[in-house]
């Protein structure tokens, strides 16, 4: 074991200025106010963290106009995104496209795509957004010679999209193109979503001129790569999801009076949050080392992605129900932020492939069979 | 209790009834209510109740039985669903601690459901701790001035009556501090408005009583007695949640097996015995509801009662949670979040996103199930009570 | 649903003499003295329940000298059994023994042993302890004519047993045989086990000579009657167990004094009890159910059995790992009762199937199948 | 701290003791105890412990360098795990709690293990409240009667002496009437029983002592100070419980995961998914540790630390659970329930069923579950403490 699990100063740095943005333009009033838009979320955020943090491109290589960091500081930043609900493409955007583009970077259009990024382009893969790592690419969408047609169903970060990266299926092999999300022939169906701050669409192509970036088993390790390294990613996010219940539950506690007491005197309630803070230590671990992994293309990747999952999923769930019920009825207001964090929590715990999947997957990898 | 009201009786009066005053057309708004008000006059609304308050002083067993036959006759009822604080909370209230006059006047148009009923209990810092409510109603000659803040109040929006627990008293300790009002929900200075919960819709309100007068005929019991007052009703409201029997998977998790059985591309070996287990809970919790009105019926009331809400409720936290999982793709959709304002929960109408959203206030609306495991370890269990530090001071020199 | 889930008037005075029996016989220390035993339980209680209250013959027919009382009464004796550990064959004869013998009672050898049964005669069914029922009956003996050869692992009740039940294959069927323990040829070797008020004993039978009791499809029959009815009973067991850790649990806790505090009087030892006291209230639930299906021979009782059992046993467990724990040091004592009771639950969770077994036979009986 | 005692610093001087001091022939125990006194001597024993108490005021950190060269040389050693509690507890408080009479006496003999050392801390009534102890110590001219009993403590009939928290004033609160001894196990008084556990072992002991006289030169630090010398045994044995870095399915869970692997007739779905579940926690509290030992060595302490006992007591449990529910008819049986008493315990040299029964003992000794939940709410989340009845009153005073 080499690899570092603590942060280190240009993440902190890092976290530093994410976490002053988020301040002052995602507070929790905002992030509220917003779900009553309907669609893609306000893109001035978006622009804010990409432009003026530069972050859409921080593991976009520097001689594409990149900051040419890694998984470690994605994940940094997805620690951040997740304790303020943020509603932004950033995880399918500079986490699982930009992990597919770079898989096949010496295809033109994909340095191009890649470009585009780190100048503040949304991008997003089309697939469910349910989709688990090693669950195959097995495409709705039809290619015939390089026009796509076919529906994707949820797919998640695509309402605001530039570009789509869409697998699609050509005769007996599958390829990996690329779709204007402008384009005639595209249709994107807002979802009435779990999750209002991650808003998902259907997505019906109906003979769309298309870019390929990468056929057959290229295309297949460029979906993959984007899944895993999703999954470790969203790890981070859902750690900085828990954080925020931890510490909001915690600050509510510390003054709320029942019984002449301070709530959070109540051993009860000491013992559940003490075991939460003790879940949540453990998620640090292992998403720290799904991101170390991913960051270093280490082997264990694959199982550093699904153990982050496996645990980082249900301790987001676990955190965000909490957060609800140690407030009380104030908790299980609409005007009260716990309930975006629930949402959250729930639907990232389903996404990309949801902790059960990626127990089944870790099953395989370190020889653990089934009966 | 009168013990010639018999099943016979009871049966013998119905028909009687029915054989003189024709079943209202459907629609019929005016004869529902004119028949409603004949079946209360004749003592046929709940027959445990007083001779000439709508009962016949029988047993309580024998109302289903009643309303079996009404039913049966095609007779409009009192939509008990709609109505129930007005029937499960102030009604016993009332009839225990009011005035003749009080009886007179609520108890009719409280059943037929002309007169709403709502609960002004909660506020924002007294939820568990109830008795911490910081209402004030202070005299104002011959009636009272009541101004503060209560939440959590369904059907406030609809109501004609609110029933409210006040302090009137701030310089002794916070339980002896209190006084029961029914609130004029019309009075000047009633302001009511929605309280969206997380799910998107609002079944509650807040209501905000700046100066609101009220007489002292609304006066329930006597003042500084309010606590006392308030027990009867929450022990009704207890009993009032505990619900009726159901079938085998007749609950939530027939919904969760009817998914699972309807959908073999969404199993897997993990989410089955996830499943099972559940099944093995709920079905558990299915036979002790099950004893215990056995054991109830028999007259011999078990502890068991206590544990059904917290049951309840934890149990539909997991299942619709397991469904949610289950759905997978679907799970990351939602049907709605348009606002609206339902009168009652719709656990099964909804999609399972609902389900699990709504059940997260299982286990906080009335009564958290924290405190329901203090009531079970203090009451059941004989384990002693937290140190307090609240009980001997005045209300006004609690720390807040 | 028309069963009566109550105690009966009849039950309750049932329970007053059993317990009244085991405070003078069979009180915590009698229970530990006899851990110093090996081999078979001393058998002077076995004899006090058996013959002076007629316990062995509960479930006998009242023609064959039994009391012809039905589960319901055996398993109220089974819950004071499990409150008190006591190290009686009990399960075995009245239970698992009878129910197998009157599936054959038209069979006089069957006859015969029910009336031994009711006179105090101990006799075991020769399978392992952890056969679930449904598995089928996959005999390690073998008949040839009515002599028997082969082993048996892990029997229950055996050491002690006049007779023994022993399933035996017989070219392409199975029979059910009776052999006298005493025989030659059958040897009995004492097993170091979990739960030493339980001992089991490993089986090798050399030619020795049997009677037949049943044949073919009467035989499977009747040992899956015997193992359904023994998973009812043992629920009840488990909850005697259950309500004995909470209940001492209590009593401690009610006395013993930390932080100048009652320690039963912190939230969090609170909260644990109190979702343990709602579990054990669905246990007993449970367990009066399959209890009451098996006394009507209700279509349901293989639902009600493996119910009861999917939930009584780790209920059993949670109850004993509690006692264990909240007892603090003492309960860590080899003096103290406590472990004798984690031992048997611990045990009695893999006996007869286990829960997870249970849950799995659920999923056939209620037709939620597997993926 | 020495600046110049640096890793080549430290290897220079192995070297050379090395070079005049040939390594003992194994079994020569003379030889062995003669080099570990000149190991000693040279500050080669502990290398951050100050020159002439065997060590060279050096950093910390060398020490395992120092111990690996002279492992590497085939160099005996002080078997560190039998004399746990010596080096890990008695040793740094008398260090810094000792006189230098106390320092020469006692730390030489202890780090060579010639002396075993035991704790006599608990009691029957002072198990989590420590600062309960009823054992009292009278002044008996210049030197104390003690009399009491202690209980979990392991070594006791082994050692040569104790660390000895006993009660000196009943007459003011309970934390400021304690006073720290080293108990001569060899006095007069002092009686030693083994204490049976459940597995039938006893790695302890209960320890009866009656009128046991101790000079006052065994008292360390001053008279009703004992608490605060006390903490610095307490936070020592808290950082000795947190153990080494180990591998990927080092611990109990490559028990179980080889057990699955090798008995493919004994796997269930059911079982699989909850073998999983484990593994995933199991690997997740490695890396928990494997990223505090990182933030220790760079000079980060995190406050992870408090949880890795809690988290290790609770997984060795469920690991273990899981594994006699996995060997079904195997779990049914056990090795063996010989009397005997271990010095160390042994969690993978037994069966199964023995590490379920010693993995219930993990969340109870060396501080309760409970008490570390209540750390890590207090002093890591900063939640407020209970009401506490009992810092204020007189010993004598208070209710028992």
């Amino acid at each position: 074991m080499s690899l570092d699990l603590r942060y280190g100063e240009v993440e902190e740095q890092l976290r530093a200025s994410v976490r002053a943005l988020l301040a002052d333009h995602c507070a929790p009033a905002a992030v509220l106010a917003g779900l009553e838009r309907s669609g893609a979320p306000d893109p001035r955020l978006w622009r804010l963290l990409a432009a003026d943090l530069g972050l859409s491109g921080l593991a976009v290589p520097e001689s594409l106009g990149g900051a040419g960091a890694g998984a470690c500081e994605l994940a940094v930043v997805l620690e951040e995104l997740g304790r303020a609900a943020a509603p932004v493409p950033f995880l399918g955007t500079a986490g699982l496209a930009v992990a597919a583009l770079t898989t096949c970077a010496e295809v033109p259009e994909a340095a191009e795509l890649l470009a585009r990024i780190a100048g503040g382009a949304v991008v997003a893969l089309a697939v469910p957004f349910s989709t688990a790592p090693g669950s195959g690419l097995t495409a709705t969408v039809a290619a015939t010679g390089n026009v796509l047609a076919g529906p994707v169903t949820s797919v998640a970060d695509a309402l605001g999209a530039d570009v789509l990266l869409v697998p699609a299926a050509t005769g007996l092999q599958s390829g990996l193109y690329a779709v204007d999300a402008a384009a005639a022939g595209v249709r994107r169906t807002a979802v009435v979503s779990l999750d209002q701050t991650r808003p998902l669409c259907d997505l019906t192509l109906s003979a769309v001129p298309a870019r390929p970036l990468a056929l057959g088993a290229t295309a297949a390790r460029a979906v993959e790569a984007a899944l895993v390294t999703g999954a470790a990613l969203l790890a981070s996010e859902q750690l900085g999801t828990a954080q925020w219940c931890l510490d909001a539950t915690v600050e509510h506690l510390r003054t709320r009076r029942q019984f002449g007491r301070v709530v959070g005197s109540y051993q009860a309630i000491k013992h559940r949050l003490a075991d939460l803070w003790v879940e949540l230590a453990q998620g640090r671990a292992v998403a720290r080392y799904a991101a170390a992994c991913a960051a270093a293309n280490d082997p264990d990747a694959p199982v550093a992605a699904a153990l982050a999952q496996a645990h980082c999923s249900p301790l987001a769930v676990r955190a965000a129900e909490e957060c609800v019920q140690l407030h009380g009825g104030i908790g299980f207001t609409w005007e009260h932020p716990a309930h975006v964090h629930l949402k959250r929590a729930r639907s990232a715990a389903l996404a990309l492939g949801g902790a059960g999947r990626h127990r089944a997957r870790l099953a395989e990898l370190v020889d653990l069979p089934p009966s | 209790m009168d013990d010639t009201v018999t099943d016979g009786e009871v049966r013998r009066r119905v028909e009687e009834f029915l054989a003189g005053r024709p079943v209202p057309a459907p629609g019929d708004e005016d004869g529902r209510l004119a028949f409603l008000r004949a079946r209360f006059d004749a003592g046929l609304a709940w027959v445990h109740y007083p001779v000439g308050l709508g009962g016949l002083a029988g047993p309580r067993e024998l109302q289903p039985r009643a309303d079996a036959l009404f039913a049966a006759a095609g007779a409009p009822d009192n939509t008990p669903r709609r109505i129930g604080i007005g029937l499960g909370m102030a009604a016993p209230t009332i009839l225990r601690h009011g005035t003749p006059e009080q009886h007179e006047r609520f108890l009719r148009p409280l059943w037929t459901g002309e007169q709403i009923w709502c609960q002004l209990f909660s506020e924002p810092g007294a939820g568990s701790d109830l008795a911490a409510v910081a209402t004030r109603a202070v005299r104002d000659g011959d009636g009272w001035l009541v101004s503060g803040q209560k939440v959590w109040t369904s059907m406030a929006h609809r109501a004609r009556w609110g029933i409210l627990l006040a302090r009137t008293d701030a310089d002794v300790p916070k339980h002896r501090g209190m006084t029961y009002f029914v609130c004029d929900m019309h009075a000047p200075g009633v302001e009511v408005r929605p309280l969206r919960q997380l799910t998107g819709e609002a079944e509650f309100n807040e209501v905000f009583l700046t100066d609101v007068r009220l007489g002292d005929e609304l006066r329930l019991g006597e003042v500084g007695q309010g606590w006392a007052v308030a027990q009867t009703t929450l022990m009704n409201e207890r009993v009032a949640i505990g619900g009726g029997p159901v079938p085998r998977e007749g609950g939530l998790v027939g919904l969760l097996a009817r998914t699972w059985r309807e959908h073999p591309e969404l199993r897997t070996p993990a989410l089955h015995d996830e499943l099972l287990r559940l099944w093995v809970r709920a079905e558990a919790v299915r036979l002790t509801g099950v004893r215990l009105r056995q054991q109830l019926a028999a007259g011999e009331p078990g502890p068991e009662g206590s544990a059904v809400k917290l049951s309840f409720a934890t149990l539909a936290q997991q299942l619709s949670s397991l469904e949610v999982e289950l759905l997978g793709e679907a799970g990351l959709r939602h049907d709605s979040w348009e606002f609206s304002r339902p009168d009652v929960v719709d656990f099964t109408g909804r999609g399972a996103t609902y389900r699990y959203l709504r059940a997260r206030g299982n286990s906080i609306e009335g009564g958290t199930s924290e405190i329901l495991r203090n009531i079970i370890a203090e009451r059941v269990l004989g384990l002693p009570a937290e140190p307090r530090v609240d009980l001997d001071l005045a209300w006004k020199d609690l720390p807040r």
